[in-house]
């Protein structure tokens, strides 16, 4: 069945809301600006739009309803609880400028948060504002080259890894930089001889991920740092792929000056649809004088400080770069994420990172004799495992697997990405699937590959039972249609 | 541990079939230096749901919620009602748990949601095309000014001064780092905007022109002539609103000339949490300008049996494919805030949006009528929508600060806005919409009476 | 897809909660009692147990679905306010034996429904505790018993329509009582002479269905009300169809001396799959004094009171025939439904009536060319609508048109009921539905009717497009499998 | 209004398909004398979202909520932590708004819960089957009084003394009706429940003996010696549970010989609730019984397709089959508590349930030591699972009523239980779950303290 759109179900006389109607005749201050002409917006009553919605729903697919190894998205159960708790009156119902003595438990979330952030990654300090995270990886740049920019040194060019995200660069085009890639070497790591000789006076930073896009641990990434920090530069690490390690290892221990941290990624605040997320970026000590305001600081009577425009000298943050939003940051994410932590704690936490290598691992193994696994001998994989469609039969590609799994009830893995490996096919499991879904998926898996491999040509229209078949995507784009127009 | 499914039964039966002998041999890679032996020392160990929720209701419990108090707070988040339904619809697992709608076939339901917010939005803002949200109002206006600079070629950035100071922070912020010049300045208070003084600031050089409507003040600024100015100089209207809920009482920003529109949209559906998760509206009013448009854009297509449907699109203008030559480095968004903005304005309808605007200014009437009245109390604004500013002989953000004891939160201060500007000091912003009772006015007046005696 | 049953899925080593482990050499005073065999009970993590659930769900059909025209049942929209009120830690977690200090709201939300149900059935008390819609008609029937024994007259028989609910026969006999029936006329009412010809000093009561389950109005219901009372018998009327008249027509007015009121129904609270309901029953003056314990009295001073046991001589509630439940009564739906009424109001609930018949006599004036209708010649009906087979053609029933229905997407109607019409088909819209989605339903529904009288036999193995085909029924009841059993 | 989607022009349109000039001619068989002229006088016209839920919320703010206090309320309603998937889960729109499983084909997922619900049920009562559910644990239990007169065509009910005083009065109220001779007692104070009187109340025409087990004052009767006692009369046991976590610590009354297991589910994910709704769980040990069960059954079955499938089976024992021959009049039952329960009991399974037992008899254990060691104070129980009773010399309703005055929710006194025995007016029944807090026994054990000095 097809769900009409609101526009067509819809008219500007119904509404789902019981308001006055005011005297049209009460006296306006609307200075000449009142509208006179129509909106255009269609209205339901409650039955009606709850059934729309709930009809429209139901052609999503969501982790609530199976497997989703969406490779480097982390697509792990988001914790009921978080939900529950983020709407508590004192969370949800309060105000971002609210005299600070009126919410000092909600600045004591942000507060408590950062203190977990800063000791899980073993940093010195943290942004928490920054939205999401290619915002929170702005904002790392932007430290490093607010850091810079204090030492008198301008330097021109940022180093990313081939297979980094496509966020890396943009970040450090959008911060002024020149970007350069630097190759990966066989094994699918950093190529760190390449990346010495090209450090020199001129490299600001080096942003790398890690574990990088290909899955796999930076054994080098110690040797990196240091070399970085030698020739003068910053080393970003992109903290997409913190769920790997998070517990077990501490990206400060590693030399790492600044880290945005996915908190609906690692953290299971969910993803919906497609945000909100949330980005803090954690500091080294060298960076941290620079971090955007607002930010919160505690004195020794407990008393939680909002520094803003105002007093930042007071805390000794005068350096702070400038404010990369309104308000305080994504607080409704933030006690999802607390909410979250403090459920795992420490063991927990660790225990996550094992668990979601492990399922990573199993799945590769699982499946390396009959997909072929690029980087196989490189080593256990973290917490992804990447393929790619070397022995596929002519005419069929990664996308119609994609597709092929759908039809298998399974929300494909991420395609044609890290862009190393031709016709990728990056699978992460997260730790919060059980052994008994992932043996299924495997055999599901394995199934569509052989498929694959065979030839079978009904891949290439897959899938077959969705709620649609594959969509037109040149059409939309070459002819936008971006908005509902009313048939005359 | 409950979000873990694993049994040691399972870890086991995996490790044989990987081939290690533990889980340490699957971290072999990380340096020696950096492997830990245990848990991160000095935070605590896991605890169960009851333990969780304890803490937690003990920190929500240190704040003052909006409900408990007489409330007027503004500023750029507004507290309004949201019926029932709309968190129920935005709390159901297929929208909850999906991930951006890269697969069409199976996202249909947040795509097609997406199309008919982008529609929502471009009509309340009198556009062409709308995105798919930003993640903020302060965001989306950073990146109004981005594209301005893309569209126009110019680099000189004329702020109005009432345009939200925090705002005008984080555009000034981004701006050093794209070499853009900031022409701003403080707002002037007065009755009326100075729309003849910001008029005079456009030159040959200027890629847009950022205004405020409301204004940071409450005040409703005539956009159209700013517009014409702005155009006679090859420059761009960027209108920025922080309370959608206005656009049902007063003329869109598009019908009045502006080209490019931006603002929050945390007043339909979203609520207040503290300042985050909002909602980032953006649009154009002509379509010329989409393919320039930064975020997601979700546009209509047919399947391959020809059914309609609906599909991310213009993603060559995103950073995962364009990477450092993107539009914005922006790759989330806030889908699920426009989820609920959407449900919330499909509840509202035309009818209900009008009303609601229509209460929220009778009430805010009612509250300058009656502030007025109090000694020592002026009202600046000739002009407003559901808030406007006062002006008294006192500190405002003291007085903000012993109101709050008594569980009166009277309004922003132009002090906490503008803490250099010792002349704002007596100012103070007062928000009233339909979840201000006239109890509630009332007993602000009294306050501030008292106070002010 | 399939999904596993619980058992097929979990262990007893997975649980989906985290509480300690309590030290088993513990001092135990279970006396000799502790469990020493295992109990059976599987157990899976959080995600595999919302998963679970969630895709169990989505093989149910629901009114947030679609039109769930379900004669008699009144599927009316559920409003979300009224589950965010009944959440309330006020009225959701609050001990029923608490204090009556410590419960003034939740004793307040009681006496204010009872307010509520008194005025707009336009009676004189109101027992609250009934769980369900039957144990209200046994309560109410409880009270006639009781008020006769009051005084002394033993009566033997309670009449009932033949087209009543199964329910009001089986009550009458749980009750002691010998069951007759009373004919319908040709016009699908109660036969008045018939019935005043039964009338004499061995009827304890009439039982009757006012809308009847014909879906018409009992013109005579005054008439029938007097000629019972003349005769020493009281009249129960069976509150089901309450929906058709709230608002507009108080029962209190024809002469009811009892009627349970389907919360559930007429106020909206969630029909859940088959319960909780809850039956509150409205008394006249003369049962009043027999209602069940316990119930609430505001005293002057503006306190509730709950009696129970204790002090119902107090207030003059010394004749209560007992007790029929261990506490109140249903709370829970009590708050929703007085969330409905308040949101509704008086102007409200009438225009509830008035819509909910208005969309019935459209449903049957645009079916009736189709479809035979028995009684449309009768007038109008009220809150639905009835039909017959009388034309399908050979081997097809209302039962194959029902399942035909849930091809198009609907909800079928209720089905053989009443029991006085061959192949009965009961259609019920409510007052929720948009004439747009009732029009679509007439649409799909005149194109079912027309495959079944033109002899479609696909419509003979329907559903066909529904998470199950027809379902075994006869090896269910031949060989009960009620409960899992484990494989050896 | 916001629930009714019809417009006028809607309402204009459909009369006239109807051919009628107005909604009043589709209400002509009415009675003159009952004909409204226009909404109901004295009740309040309608309102919005925001009034209702300010005028409940007020409402709900004059109750205290056992979160706020130090709790320790039992007698057959308990207080536990529901995990919030439980809730989540329940508000899902598919099982919220659909009805009665009638028609299986689109309503599997009710069935296979309610099958799965069984199965829970069953095994945690030991016995061979249980049904969907019945309104809650009272009515459960004279349903299962009214069945033992179905299989033994015997009258004469032996009620134990320490059944809950409520179910004992539902019991004898309804038997009143059906002329079942009930043979009752009141609960004899005491260590140990007195098994011997009980048994000596049992003949040979005795259809059943109802036992409660933990008993009212938190007991723990021997079963078995009970069930063979009965059996040898050619009497049904039947055992009544008030609080299922015990079953998670103690034998399972089935396992112990009880013919038929009825209780209240109400402590596994359906939260207090200020009494309803609640659960009735209804078992029999012995498929042979299955016939003559109340309530709704479902069957596994297989469909057209030979799939497996769910049906509501055996209604040939129902009242919409059966009319006046049903073998009850239910017809409601209780199915979303049965699936909070069945969710709530698969998140804590086996592990789970027993953990959950064992730390709310080691919290009691804890309780009922401090309270013994408080002058004046005694435990009055040999043995107990989570609630015991605790005798002194003062009024206990007295003591309870002053103590909430504190936010010291103490316990349910005997004498608002039994308010004509005034032998038990000083003794007081204190349940202890893994809610209750350590802080909360101190709290208690001084404020008693203090009270009794």
């Amino acid at each position: 069945l097809e769900e009409p759109l609101i526009f067509e179900i819809a008219d500007n006389q119904t509404t789902g809301v019981d308001l006055p109607q005011v005297d049209p005749s009460a006296a306006s201050r609307l200075g000449g600006m009142a509208r006179d002409a129509d909106i255009g917006l269609p209205g339901l009553a409650e039955p009606e739009a709850v059934r729309h919605y709930t009809r429209l729903s139901r052609q999503n697919y969501g982790i609530d309803l199976g497997f989703f190894p969406l490779g480097s998205c982390t697509m792990k159960h988001n914790p009921r609880l978080n939900e529950k708790v983020a709407r508590m009156p004192g969370f949800a119902d309060v105000h971002p400028l609210a005299p600070t003595d009126t919410v000092q438990g909600a600045l004591g979330v942000i507060n408590e948060l950062a203190e977990w952030l800063i000791k899980l990654t073993g940093m010195h300090g943290v942004a928490m504002s920054p939205k999401a995270g290619a915002h929170g990886e702005l904002c790392g740049i932007l430290c490093i080259r607010a850091a810079l920019e204090a030492r008198g040194d301008a330097r021109e060019v940022v180093l990313v890894p081939e297979s980094a995200h496509g966020t890396n660069p943009a970040t450090a085009a959008f911060a002024g930089y020149k970007v350069e890639n630097i190759p990966a070497n066989e094994a699918g790591r950093v190529d760190l001889d390449a990346l010495k000789a090209r450090l020199g006076p001129d490299v600001a930073a080096v942003m790398i991920t890690n574990p990088n896009t290909c899955g796999l641990f930076e054994p080098d990434m110690r040797a990196i740092s240091d070399a970085v920090h030698e020739a003068g530069g910053f080393v970003y690490c992109d903290g997409a792929n913190f769920n790997a390690i998070v517990g077990r290892v501490r990206p400060g221990d590693l030399g790492v000056d600044a880290m945005h941290i996915n908190l609906h990624k690692t953290f299971s605040t969910p993803h919906g649809g497609g945000g909100p997320g949330s980005g803090p970026v954690v500091l080294s000590e060298a960076l941290s004088p620079y971090g955007p305001l607002p930010f919160t600081a505690r004195t020794d009577d407990g008393y939680i400080h909002l520094v803003e425009e105002e007093g930042a000298a007071d805390y000794g943050h005068t350096q702070a770069f400038g404010r990369m939003t309104a308000f305080h940051g994504q607080m409704g994410m933030f006690t999802r994420a607390l909410t979250y932590m403090l459920s795992h704690g420490a063991d927990g936490l660790k225990q996550v990172a094992e668990d979601a290598v492990l399922n990573a691992n199993y799945i590769l193994r699982s499946m390396e004799d009959v997909l072929y696994a690029p980087y196989a001998d490189s080593g256990p994989c973290m917490h992804e495992a990447l393929f790619g469609d070397k022995d596929f039969a002519d005419g069929l590609s990664t996308m119609d697997l994609a597709k092929g799994l759908i039809d298998e009830g399974y929300h494909p893995m991420t395609m044609y990405f890290p862009l190393v490996v031709h016709g990728a096919m990056l699978v992460e499991p997260t730790e919060t699937e059980s052994k008994a879904t992932i043996d299924q998926f495997i055999t599901a898996f394995r199934s569509v590959v052989e498929r694959a491999k065979a030839g079978d040509q009904t891949l290439a229209t897959a899938p077959h039972y969705a709620p649609r078949s594959r969509l037109d995507e040149t059409m939309a784009a070459r002819k936008p249609l971006l908005s509902f127009i009313d048939p005359d | 541990m409950r979000y873990l499914p694993l049994t040691d039964t399972d870890r086991s039966a995996m490790l044989d079939t990987i081939g290690a002998a533990s889980v340490d041999d699957l971290f072999v890679d990380v340096p020696e230096v950096a492997r830990l032996d245990g848990p991160i020392r000095d935070l605590p160990m896991h605890a169960g749901e009851m333990a969780v929720e304890k803490h937690m209701r003990g920190l929500s419990k240190q704040n003052l919620a909006a409900a408990d108090a007489a409330f007027f707070l503004g500023a750029g988040a507004y507290r309004h009602h949201v019926p029932a339904s709309v968190d129920h619809i935005i709390q159901r697992g297929e929208f909850l748990t999906a991930y951006t709608p890269y697969q069409p076939e199976i996202a249909q339901g947040t795509l097609q949601m997406l199309f008919e917010f982008q529609s929502q939005v471009a009509r309340l803002y009198g556009c062409a095309v709308a995105n798919a949200s930003m993640y903020d109002g302060s965001t989306a206006c950073w990146e109004a000014v981005a594209m301005a600079h893309r569209v126009t070629k110019r680099k000189r950035v004329v702020l109005s001064g009432a345009l939200h100071p925090h705002y005008a922070e984080v555009v000034r912020t981004m701006a050093k780092f794209t070499d853009d010049e900031i022409a701003g300045a403080q707002p002037a208070i007065g009755a009326q905007p100075d729309n003849e003084g910001l008029i005079a600031r456009i030159d040959d050089n200027t890629s847009c022109v950022v205004v405020q409507y409301p204004d940071i003040l409450g005040r409703l600024p005539d956009l159209e002539e700013i517009a014409e100015a702005a155009h006679a100089k090859g420059a761009l209207l960027i209108a920025v609103n922080t309370e959608p809920v206005a656009l049902g009482a007063i003329k869109s920003p598009g019908e009045l000339g502006a080209d490019i529109v931006v603002g929050e949209g945390q007043s339909i559906g979203v609520g207040l949490q503290f300042g985050g998760p909002y909602l980032g509206l953006f649009a154009v009013r002509d379509k010329k300008h989409v393919r320039q448009m930064p975020g997601r854009l979700c546009g209509e297509t047919v399947d391959a049996d020809g059914k309609r449907g609906f599909v991310l699109t213009l993603s060559t203008r995103e950073q995962h494919i364009r990477r450092e030559k993107a539009t914005s480095n922006i790759c989330t968004n806030s889908g699920l805030c426009a989820l609920a903005f959407s449900v919330h304005m499909t509840l509202l309808g035309e009818k209900g949006l009008r009303q609601l605007a229509a209460e929220n200014h009778r009430l805010a009437c009612i509250a300058a009528d009656k502030l007025a009245a109090v000694p020592g109390v002026t009202v600046l604004n000739d002009s407003f929508f559901n808030e406007f500013t006062i002006m008294f002989d006192a500190d405002a953000r003291q007085v903000v600060r012993d109101l709050a004891e008594d569980k009166i939160l009277a309004g922003v201060s132009l002090g906490r806005l503008y803490p250099d500007v010792d002349a704002f000091s007596g100012g103070l912003l007062v928000a009233v919409t339909e979840t201000t009772t006239e109890e509630d006015i009332e007993t602000l007046c009294s306050a501030l009476k008292e106070k002010l005696s």
